[in-house]
């Protein structure tokens, strides 16, 4: 996914006629869904301030279509974990993630959401992809809005890249049996 | 992939709830409520779980579970040296990491009996009374979002970006800040850190007056916070209250007062005291904070001692510059004794209070002469505060209960440590 | 009249003799140990003598000493404050190395409750007269005690830390 | 087709729009989104914690003497709507009728508020 410098939400590549344009039914789907992803902010510790920063005025993460913040899982397309996630918590994470409804994507914002970060103690998940599937990685302590912008933006190609059938997909399957989400 | 052992979080069956959930009859007929105001909540703003019993609107008891980021931050400073321990402090309280990293700077130099100079001591103070403002920023601003005026947080949480930017400008990094070395600064701050020192002082006054009279008048926000969570000083004593909790409830004890630190006498600043303890009161107590911290930044400002001294000479504690440490003899052994640890610590116990953002921050260290502490104990605010949540909003309706957790400021990070 | 160190220790010393013992002021901190039985009385006795008044508790956590010998294995340290003398102390009581027990102080101060629960949830520590001793920041799965210095700090499922990088292997050479 | 009924066609065509995109919104995401339900997924969200006991439960009377005064309230601003935008046809007599009727509920208001139905004892 090659990073155009200055894309005003590109149009993807169709057949242009004489008044009408073609393009794929997945391409289509795909830009409706980048540029509505509507976050979860699961903000534990020192990376949900950060947060707080990007979706404030001057970061602004609604410029690319996360406006709508939704802390239940029914109406969520992204689950942002930002912070640390205690083996207390781990379930917690699971289950919220569980919950979200098709198609879901998850961004482990930040060093000890990504791998347990500097804590490496007895109390500490270390790395969210033990309990859930994860799509974008953040690095940082926190991360910089800017970095988290840029996950969000990563994730955003993903999802215009996305294919229709992967959710129905055997490795899609095999994915969630690994972690046995049925 | 291994596989994480997975435990069942749910309400134990011997729970003291567990029997309302069967028989639990009112005299109107309706039942008394169990609500989970759950670890993953938008009113919390932090992680921690209350399960609240309800008859209605109105709560009837409520039991608080924390530790969701129990981090063990006092096992792993056990294993680390001294100087990599600030790290650690400045993630305990994110919102004013500063005085974190501050106390324990100035808890290992009582240990170590260094006499730190009094400008690196002023532009401590400098940096410490930001980190407030910025705390109660953030407080007040969620206090009002709570209460359903967004706007509030949006106006002035710009201006946290704008001590973002001279936090940037003396460490380098925005939230976590890790900053300052033993005796002072790892360097002196730079003349943009003053330009943009001297703009934030010249602007932030007029938009924190407008966002004071946003709110301190506001009808809706009155109705909201006045008598609501009520605390009278002796509850607030006895249940560890210290800060502007403690201060709201009438009881003008601070420790920048009671035991000046870091030339804290120097300067003359009043410290606002509440009246009725309520949720009012700690918005005001908190505002009139920040225009205390405003006064001492520039008395700091104004009294600061001539010269670029911004450290101690302290040579066996204080990491030489690089360039001396490729130049010459005895810095590179100092450089190398102090990166390995190697530095001589006295075997003693220390404890520093510091006045944090939420109250009374101390740290108690107990050192064996070895490069690294023997155990060190956070005395956290909001762990020893937060005890008195229950109590406080025993018959009080459900919004109260979000009104009075946002206004006791209880950080997570801090909860947890 | 400031509190003076020397009258506080002569206060104690005349009410519980010899149980008080190891007077001194470290670091602008005046500190006393105190015999497990006792403690609980000293405490009290700092706390609602007129002329004392420690009203406030600042502090109370728990240390492990595993190498001292078998009765001092333990200890609780708690720091109370006179807000009026602005007069701080360090109260220390030693307790005994299989099974660490001390009576609890929430009777006297409210705030003594979660830290109480910390100091048991880390050291194992039992406060007897506590109402509700159960652990506070660890999963409640959990059975042993973190804090204790025999524990291991680093998460013991993790399977990507090459000991050897660590120097936690004597001989680097086999893997 | 008389002249008068195509004046409707407009109407037709904008109600077929609505319900047209509403439909077409709603049964097209239920073609495309993929569907992956699971005893876990269809549970009650509780903040992440299981959930304990029935939700079904009767509520306190006074959830639902609140939802009707509202309600009733909010039907009294419904009936201003029309008032209010051919305000000036209706000059001073629709002022008057609708004075008479807002009174009428202003005394509803009163008698509530004496009663003290809105407070949450």
């Amino acid at each position: 996914m090659e990073k155009n410098k200055v894309n005003m939400v590109a149009a993807p590549e169709g057949h242009v006629g004489e008044g009408f344009f073609a393009t794929k039914l997945d391409q289509v789907v795909g830009l409706a869904r980048a540029n509505s992803l509507w976050p979860l902010p699961f903000a534990t510790s020192c990376c949900g301030i950060e947060f707080m920063a990007t979706m404030a005025s001057h970061y602004d993460l609604a410029r690319f279509g996360s406006e709508r913040v939704s802390f239940s899982p029914r109406q969520a397309d992204m689950l942002l974990v930002m912070g640390t996630i205690s083996k207390k918590m781990a379930p917690i994470l699971r289950q919220v993630y569980e919950q979200m409804s098709e198609p879901r994507w998850v961004i482990a914002v930040g060093a000890c959401a990504s791998s347990g970060g500097i804590f490496d103690t007895y109390s500490v998940l270390q790395g969210i992809d033990k309990v859930i599937p994860v799509d974008v990685y953040v690095p940082g302590c926190p991360p910089r809005p800017e970095q988290i912008v840029d996950g969000v933006m990563q994730l955003q190609e993903l999802v215009k890249s996305e294919s229709q059938r992967r959710r129905h997909s055997a490795e899609y399957k095999e994915l969630l049996a690994s972690y046995n989400i049925e | 992939m291994q596989q994480f052992k997975m435990g069942k979080v749910t309400l134990p069956a011997d729970h003291r709830y567990y029997k309302y959930i069967e028989e639990r009859h009112n005299e109107d007929g309706s039942e008394l409520a169990i609500l989970n105001l759950g670890p993953t909540h938008p009113a919390t703003h932090g992680i921690f779980q209350n399960i609240l019993l309800m008859d209605g609107e109105r709560i009837l008891d409520a039991e608080p579970t924390i530790g969701y980021i129990h981090r063990a931050f006092e096992k792993i400073a056990e294993n680390r040296p001294f100087y990599q321990i600030t790290p650690l402090t400045d993630r305990m309280n994110y919102c004013s990491s500063p005085i974190n990293n501050m106390a324990w700077w100035m808890t290992l130099e009582k240990l170590l009996d260094i006499e730190v100079p009094k400008r690196a001591q002023y532009l401590r103070v400098i940096v410490m009374e930001l980190a407030r403002i910025t705390d109660h920023l953030i407080c007040n601003s969620i206090l009002g979002v709570d209460t359903g005026a967004y706007t509030g947080f949006l106006y002035v949480f710009q201006f946290r970006e704008k001590v973002y930017e001279i936090y940037e400008e003396i460490c380098g990094a925005r939230l976590t800040t890790n900053m300052g070395r033993i005796g002072g600064f790892e360097r002196d701050w730079s003349p943009r850190a003053f330009e943009l020192l001297d703009t934030f002082l010249k602007d932030f006054p007029v938009a924190w007056k407008e966002f004071e009279d946003l709110f301190t008048r506001n009808r809706i926000f009155i109705d909201r916070t006045v008598n609501v969570g009520a605390i009278t000083p002796e509850m607030a004593l006895d249940y560890g209250f210290t800060g502007p909790n403690l201060r709201a409830a009438g009881v003008d004890y601070d420790v920048r007062v009671a035991q000046p630190y870091s030339s804290y006498e120097d300067f003359e600043f009043n410290v606002p005291v509440g009246k009725s303890g309520d949720t009012y009161d700690r918005f005001c107590v908190r505002n009139a904070e920040v225009w205390e911290s405003l006064s001492i930044i520039r008395q700091a400002l104004d009294k600061m001692p001539e010269g670029n001294v911004f450290h101690a000479d302290v040579p066996d504690y204080y990491l030489p510059p690089k360039e001396d440490v490729y130049h010459n003899m005895e810095a590179l052994i100092y450089h190398f004794k102090i990166v390995m640890g190697e530095v001589p610590v006295p075997v003693a116990e220390v404890y520093q209070p510091v006045e944090g953002g939420n109250g009374e921050l101390g740290f108690y260290l107990i050192t064996d002469g070895s490069r690294t502490p023997y155990r060190l104990h956070f005395r956290r605010p909001s762990f020893i505060y937060y005890q008195a949540y229950p109590e406080m909003i025993k018959g009080a309706m459900l919004s109260d209960a979000i009104v009075i957790l946002s206004s006791l400021n209880v950080i997570a990070g801090e909860l947890d440590a | 009249m400031a509190l003076e160190s020397v009258d506080i220790q002569n206060k104690l010393q005349e009410t519980f003799g010899d149980h008080v013992k190891y007077f001194r002021t470290e670091y602008d901190m005046f500190v006393l140990e105190a015999d497990v039985d006792v403690v609980y009385n000293v405490i009290k006795f700092l706390k609602e003598e007129p002329s004392l008044n420690f009203s406030f508790l600042t502090d109370l956590c728990g240390v492990h000493y595993p190498d001292s010998n078998l009765n001092e294995q333990f200890c609780v340290v708690y720091h109370l404050h006179n807000w009026y003398e602005n007069k701080r102390i360090r109260v220390k009581t030693f307790l005994n190395g299989t099974n660490p027990e001390v009576k609890s102080i929430v009777s006297l101060f409210n705030c003594a409750n979660w830290m109480e629960r910390e100091t048991f949830d880390f050291y194992g520590i039992n406060f007897d007269g506590h109402p509700n001793l159960v652990r506070i920041l660890n999963m409640d799965e959990m059975t042993s005690f973190p804090m204790r210095k025999e524990f291991p700090m680093e998460d013991s499922g993790r399977t990507d830390k090459d000991d050897r990088f660590f120097g936690r292997t004597i001989n680097n050479a086999t893997i | 087709m008389q002249n008068s009924q195509i004046d409707f066609i407009p109407i037709l065509m904008q109600v077929l729009l609505a319900v047209g995109f509403v439909a077409l919104t709603i049964f097209g995401s239920s073609l495309l989104g993929p569907k992956r339900s699971s005893a876990n997924k269809d549970k009650s969200f509780e903040c992440g914690i299981e959930s304990v006991g029935n939700a079904r439960i009767p509520f306190s009377v006074k959830y639902f003497l609140v939802a009707i005064l509202f309600v009733l309230f909010d039907v009294e601003v419904i009936f201003m709507y029309p008032w209010a935008v051919n305000f000036k046809e209706m000059g001073a007599e629709g002022l008057i009728k609708m004075g008479i009727f807002m009174v009428l509920l202003l005394i509803g208001f009163f008698y509530v508020i004496k009663k003290k139905a809105l407070v949450w004892e």
